[in-house]
């Protein structure tokens, strides 16, 4: 990792995508480097979750480059952006509700194991750093809709992945709950980067080192916390004047 | 006969396939786009319409003397509306139960299809028996020629249709109007179109939509009932013959997007009017296996129809 | 991993009270019971798609007819021996099942059922249409003695029944293994969520694929070995019904149970059979099943007892 | 798998030590044997019925002949109870449903000899059912009695214990049939047919039958099985045909030919069918009228003719079919009558066989075979009403008359009639050489 320490983990380049007539993501140019929190913020409809579609894959770009770790992904399907490292969390909770919660972590962990050597000690850690070890046998769809989250970012974190995308990970949880996911989130930019789409501005304000906003597509502003709170851009985007 | 006027015949041939294949593959498509579920005994509502026709126009004409027309008359009335009201029953005594499941549904109307066609074959029995059509004078058709003496007429050996064939074109056109008008200018239709479009808001907005699938599962049965009324004086009811409508139908669906009524129709014709000119070129079997790879190859590289429009 | 002990252990009993079953019972229930042991793999190898991997295929007739004529062509045509047949046939089928999944693979859902029912119509047709070779729809039958493996001959019910009963245990524990397994983990998720495993990393496509090739060659062998032990190779194996049976029998007994296909098939055969003896509308028995079936036992009968009693059946 | 040869070897032994011990235990009526159909058959004592296993179809395509074929195999086996049945035992038909399917078919045959205790199986009629359980027969050897007009039995692909006696085989028919063709109707023939193994048989025979004759077959149409509609398929049929050959089978045949008369409207070629096309039909239906005039074969004159023989009028009236062919008790119900004389015929041939056997227990069977085998003529009589017939012993297959009929005036009436002899071709196999 010679190369990420100096340069950015995550960069685009110019990246587009339209769906018909609508521009839902125009030109932006990012960079995220190794180590950060970073927050993407921005008014509903700016283009957030479409644009972390592009960067993990699920929805192909019209224009522009994704590079990661310095390779150009461009053209790599979302399974194999995810092989190189990233690791994704859905804005709409989406656990495998049929299986166990040992099986869902599993299914998080075993890809990167070798033979398997290993997989239920590194599943039984991953889903104890999120408080569920307990209810490891336990059918997911019958977990309440915290907990489910909850799940959800120790699938994220069993990958152990270099960049991890959380998709509004705090939505629906309770005051004590976001509590706790903060400092989850704290101890696990010890280990990846982690990128933050983020409505609650307590959560935002509180977690990120740099926050990216976007509006109708395009990136707005980008600075620390401090610098976006007194930006007057910002604040005309999100008052809608 | 030459290859001009066989074009033209197999074309005609074809016309009166797609005519009714229009008419069947509708109902398949309105319960498939509305409720979501494979009706995989809709091939057996075809059949009971024709099995239907034949105990009208037998019971019109021996037990109440009625002329040829009027028992076709009053099959055509009679019998998809018999059928329907049986789907409409089967779905309330089955379908609801089971929630529209998508694989539960396909289980159950499996079931179903076996209970049709055992108690068809008890009820009816095994032949295959004929509907006497209202009509059928057999219409050569002339074929123009350019010869030594200029332009002339030429009466092609074979080269000919028959007055029902036409009809049936006909009629099925106006049947397809008729179903058009309800589905876009009818109370009924708005409905079902709501409904298709997003069932919880339609059931917030107090449509009842267990009433809708209702209707919409008899209203489809029917279509496959009138379809198979209408073809039955050229092929014989026979408690076997629902298989062929019914595989073709999905691909009608299937190639002309889902619950599209245009797509439906013109993939019918695309399948109807392609059975029939694939015939011209190879001999019967390997044109059947051509046809059916080609369908395949459709939907293997234009997975959303032929008509349909590439979503995002 | 916990909880090993059980399942392995219900499936080693499952396949000891078949052996049992072969010393007790009487020579009727004996041959039908080798038959439905043959069919209960083609049930497995649907299973491994349907029940495990979410595709609902319309079109398995073609790799058990694959199967089928891939063993009893080039032994009636050629003069290869069963030893060789056999596993041409298994590879012939595994052969089709790559391509038709790479093809179908590109549709999903209703039209994913429909592209396999094509092209297995295409195949039926293509045996009637080359029936110089085939015999098309009549078929052939495959000499007595030329039916059998290593000197065995497999005409003899009793080597019939147990090699039926070694083609299924070696379907069954593969497939025992394979969804223990993490690839298994996978083909279940895929099932459950396909976009939730594409973004855990997982080359979906890859993995149906797998699906795919893994089940057309246990339905492929299933057919061959019917070949070989019931000496009849014919195009109505190839036919829609045949495609429809093993859906039904898995679906009855099951989806996603590993012992599930065997109940289903052993069920739907006693039905019919039973069924025939009291009554020539046995196929209205059978609708009936069916229908009650989806009504009050959706999960299939295995299943309900998996949802209800027994949470840990594989 | 050397494994599997110990544990067959030695399965073989243990098994049957195994069910005997069963089989006492079953005497209390404890465990298996307490459930229905597990208690195994007992040997049929002398008094007992001789049970024939009848596989009829029932349900599938072939349903419309398995009806037909069904009345005519209980008129037979009334008469012969009537006439103090075989061996001084009377005859037990014991039908059971194949489904016009291979797999059920085989299944059944297996329910015949080892579950149902029946001494001979019998009766089925579509090829594919026959191929499919003929080995099955062959391995548990039970006689087993088809009556299928296919070529399969005498072409060598079956076995010893399946046989042919009392229906003619396609290629057979056809032979009979060309010297007539060819003469009378034209040289130049264009043949359409199903693209199934019956309507091949029909193809390649009829074809090198006409060659024989010094006509030619110019053009051959394969209509796919999955069919329903046909007119698409005529058009080539050759201007210069001189003869139209149509043999079609299974629940589309009135549509064919409905649609090959509206094809030609009013000029069409001479025409010569297989009543294949129009079993189970009636000849008068709307849209047929175009065949007054045109020319079948049939197995069994359908309609009554003026002259027909005691024997004719006696096998009709047993079996309930009126003048035209039609069922007695209803004349919209036309039977297949052109075929199902074949189980009549087989049933005497069975009962023959058995009494020259000195048949009493199902070890007899391989007697059973041995005595149809030395069979050679067969009179025209009450027990062969279709006429004399002419057994081969080798192939296992017989050979009778052929009829020849033209519609006139909405009948079938016979214009001639062929004799065993001219539907006779060289042995393709001799069965009596394979070992039981």
């Amino acid at each position: 990792m010679t190369v990420a320490a100096s340069g950015p983990l995550l960069e685009t380049e110019g990246l587009t995508r339209r769906f018909g007539g609508l521009t839902a993501v125009d030109h932006v140019d990012f960079q995220l480097f190794p180590g950060e929190i970073r927050a993407l913020i921005g008014p509903n409809g700016a283009g957030k979750t479409t644009f972390v579609g592009l960067l993990s894959g699920r929805i192909p770009p019209s224009e522009g480059r994704v590079r990661f770790g310095g390779e150009d992904v461009t053209r790599l399907p979302a399974h194999a952006r995810m092989a190189r490292g990233m690791a994704y969390t859905f804005q709409i909770t989406s656990v495998f509700a049929n299986l166990s919660l040992f099986d869902n972590v599993a299914l998080a962990v075993q890809r990167r194991l070798a033979r398997g050597e290993g997989l239920e000690a590194e599943t039984m850690a991953a889903l104890d750093r999120v408080g569920l070890a307990g209810r490891a046998r336990q059918t997911a769809g019958d977990l309440s809709y915290g907990h489910q989250r909850l799940l959800e970012i120790a699938m994220g974190l069993a990958q152990r992945p270099r960049l991890l995308i959380l998709d509004e990970p705090t939505q629906g949880l309770s005051d004590g709950e976001i509590e706790g996911f903060k400092a989850l989130v704290r101890d696990v930019a010890a280990e990846a980067t982690v990128l933050l789409i983020e409505h609650n501005m307590d959560v935002v304000m509180s977690l990120a080192t740099r926050i990216t906003v976007l509006d109708m597509g395009a990136r707005l502003a980008e600075g620390d916390p401090a610098a976006i709170h007194a930006d007057a851009a910002v604040q005309r985007a999100y008052l809608g004047g | 006969m030459d290859f001009g006027p066989y074009l033209v015949f197999a074309s005609l041939e074809g016309a009166v396939l797609a005519a009714t294949l229009s008419l069947t593959a509708l109902g398949l498509s309105l319960v498939f786009g509305v409720m979501r579920v494979v009706n995989v005994a809709h091939g057996e509502f075809f059949m009971l319409g024709a099995v239907a026709a034949w105990f009208v126009s037998a019971l019109g004409g021996e037990a109440l003397g009625l002329p040829a027309w009027a028992g076709f008359a009053a099959a055509l009335v009679l019998a998809p509306a018999a059928v329907g009201a049986l789907a409409w029953a089967a779905d309330r005594a089955i379908l609801a139960r089971v929630g529209y499941d998508p694989e539960r549904t396909i289980v159950a109307t499996i079931g179903l299809l076996y209970i049709l066609q055992q108690l068809t074959l008890m009820g009816y029995g095994p032949e295959a028996r004929p509907v006497e059509p209202p009509f059928n004078a057999r219409i050569a058709l002339p074929w123009p020629e350019w010869g030594a003496d200029g332009f002339a007429w030429t009466w092609p050996w074979g080269f000919g249709t028959t007055s029902y064939k036409l009809f049936v074109i006909v009629a099925a056109a106006a049947l397809l109007m008729a179903v058009w008008a309800v589905l876009s200018r009818s109370r009924f239709g708005l409905i079902m179109r709501a409904t298709q479009y997003d069932r919880e808001t339609a059931q917030a907005f107090g449509i009842p939509v267990g009433k809708v699938y209702a209707w919409t599962f008899a209203l489809g049965a029917a279509l496959a009932a009138a379809a198979a009324v209408l073809i039955v004086p050229i092929q014989q009811a026979h408690y076997l013959m629902g298989g062929d409508p019914l595989l073709l139908s999905f691909i009608v669906v299937i190639i002309g997007g889902l619950g599209s009524l245009r797509g439906t129709v013109l993939a019918a014709l695309l399948i109807g009017m392609s059975d029939g000119v694939i015939s011209v070129f190879f001999s019967p079997t390997l044109a059947k296996i051509l046809a059916t790879l080609l369908v395949a190859l459709v939907l293997v590289f234009r997975p959303q129809g032929l008509f349909g429009a590439k979503t995002a | 991993m916990t909880g090993a002990a059980k399942p392995v252990g219900l499936h080693a009993l499952v396949l000891a009270i078949l052996l049992a079953l072969h010393f007790v019972l009487p020579d009727y229930h004996h041959g039908v019971l080798a038959r439905v042991l043959t069919l209960a793999t083609f049930a497995l190898g649907y299973n491994l798609m349907f029940g495990y991997t979410g595709l609902l295929s319309l079109g398995h007739a073609l790799f058990f007819a694959a199967g089928l004529y891939g063993l009893g062509m080039p032994m009636q045509h050629l003069g290869w021996s069963a030893e060789v047949a056999l596993p041409f046939g298994i590879a012939f089928a595994a052969l089709l099942a790559t391509g038709v999944g790479a093809l179908a693979l590109r549709t999903q859902g209703v039209a994913f059922m429909i592209v396999t029912l094509m092209f297995a119509q295409a195949g039926f047709l293509t045996l009637l249409y080359f029936n110089e070779f085939t015999r098309g729809d009549e078929g052939f039958v495959i000499a007595q003695e030329a039916r059998s493996l290593f000197g065995i001959s497999l005409a003899d019910a009793d080597a019939r029944y147990i090699a039926a009963l070694i083609l299924f245990a070696v379907a069954m524990i593969a497939t025992l293994i394979l969804v223990r397994s993490p690839a298994g983990r996978v083909l279940v998720a895929i099932r459950e969520n396909e976009e939730r495993a594409r973004m855990l990393g997982y080359d979906v496509a890859r993995y149906k694929l797998l699906a795919i090739v893994a089940s057309g060659a246990m339905c492929g062998a299933a057919g061959a070995a019917y070949g070989l032990l019931f000496g009849y190779v014919g195009a109505t194996f190839a036919s829609v019904q045949y495609s429809i049976l093993p859906l039904l029998w898995v679906l009855l007994g099951g989806a996603g149970t590993v012992l599930g296909p065997l109940i289903g098939t052993a069920f739907m055969t006693y039905l019919i059979d039973l069924g025939s003896g009291l009554t020539d509308a046995y196929m209205l028995l059978a609708g009936a099943a069916l229908v009650l079936l989806t009504l009050f036992a959706p999960a299939g009968l295995l299943g309900e007892v998996r949802k209800r009693w027994a949470g840990w059946l594989p | 798998m050397t494994e599997v040869k110990k544990t067959a070897a030695g399965g073989a032994i243990s098994r049957r030590t195994a069910l005997k011990g069963l089989a006492a235990a079953g005497a209390t009526g404890a465990g298996l044997g307490a459930m229905p159909g597990f208690v195994p058959y007992i040997q049929a004592q002398s008094s007992a019925p001789i049970k024939v296993g009848f596989q009829v179809h029932r349900t599938g395509i072939g349903a419309a002949y398995g009806r037909w074929y069904d009345r005519t195999t209980l008129a037979a086996a009334d008469l012969i109870n009537e006439m103090g049945g075989i061996n001084g035992r009377p005859v037990e038909i014991v039908a059971e449903d194949d489904g016009t399917d291979p797999k059920r078919g085989a299944e059944v045959v297996e329910k015949f000899a080892s579950q149902l205790g029946c001494d001979v199986g019998f009766g089925t009629l579509f090829s594919h059912v026959v191929m499919g359980s003929a080995p099955r027969a062959g391995e548990l050897k039970l006689p087993y009695f088809v009556v299928s007009e296919g070529h399969h039995v005498a072409s060598g692909a079956l076995n010893r214990w399946t046989i042919q006696p009392g229906i003619c085989d396609v290629k057979s028919q056809v032979l009979a049939m060309a010297p007539f063709v060819s003469k009378n109707l034209g040289k130049k023939a264009t043949m359409i047919f199903p693209d199934y193994a019956f309507g091949h048989d029909h193809r390649d025979f009829f074809t090198a039958a006409m060659e024989a004759q010094g006509a030619e077959v110019i053009k051959h149409i394969a209509i796919p099985p999955t069919e329903t509609s046909y007119s698409k398929y005529f058009p080539q049929i050759p201007r210069e045909t001189e003869v139209l050959y149509h043999v079609m089978v299974g629940p589309g045949v009135l549509t064919f030919v409905k649609e090959l008369g509206e094809f030609f409207g009013p000029s069409h070629p001479p025409i010569f069918g297989f009543l294949d096309s129009l079993e189970a039909v009636d000849l008068n239906s709307p849209g047929l009228e175009f065949l007054d005039g045109t020319y079948f074969w049939e197995g069994m004159p359908r309609y009554l003719q003026s002259d027909a023989p005691d024997p004719v009028k006696f096998y009709r009236d047993r079996v309930g079919v009126d003048d035209n062919g039609a069922s007695a008790s209803d004349p919209k119900d036309v039977s297949t009558f052109a075929h199902m004389f074949g189980c009549w015929e087989t049933l005497f041939v069975m009962k023959k066989g058995m009494e020259a056997a000195g048949y009493q227990t199902t070890a007899d069977r391989q007697k059973l075979i041995e005595a149809v085998e030395a069979m050679e003529e067969m009179p025209f009589g009450d027990e062969h009403p279709q006429g004399r017939k002419v057994f081969n012993g080798k192939t296992h297959q017989v050979f009778g008359p052929q009829y020849i009929s033209k519609v006139e005036g909405g009948k079938l009436v016979v214009q001639a009639e062929t004799t065993a002899e001219d539907s006779f071709y060289p042995d393709e196999v001799d069965y009596t050489t394979q070992s039981f």
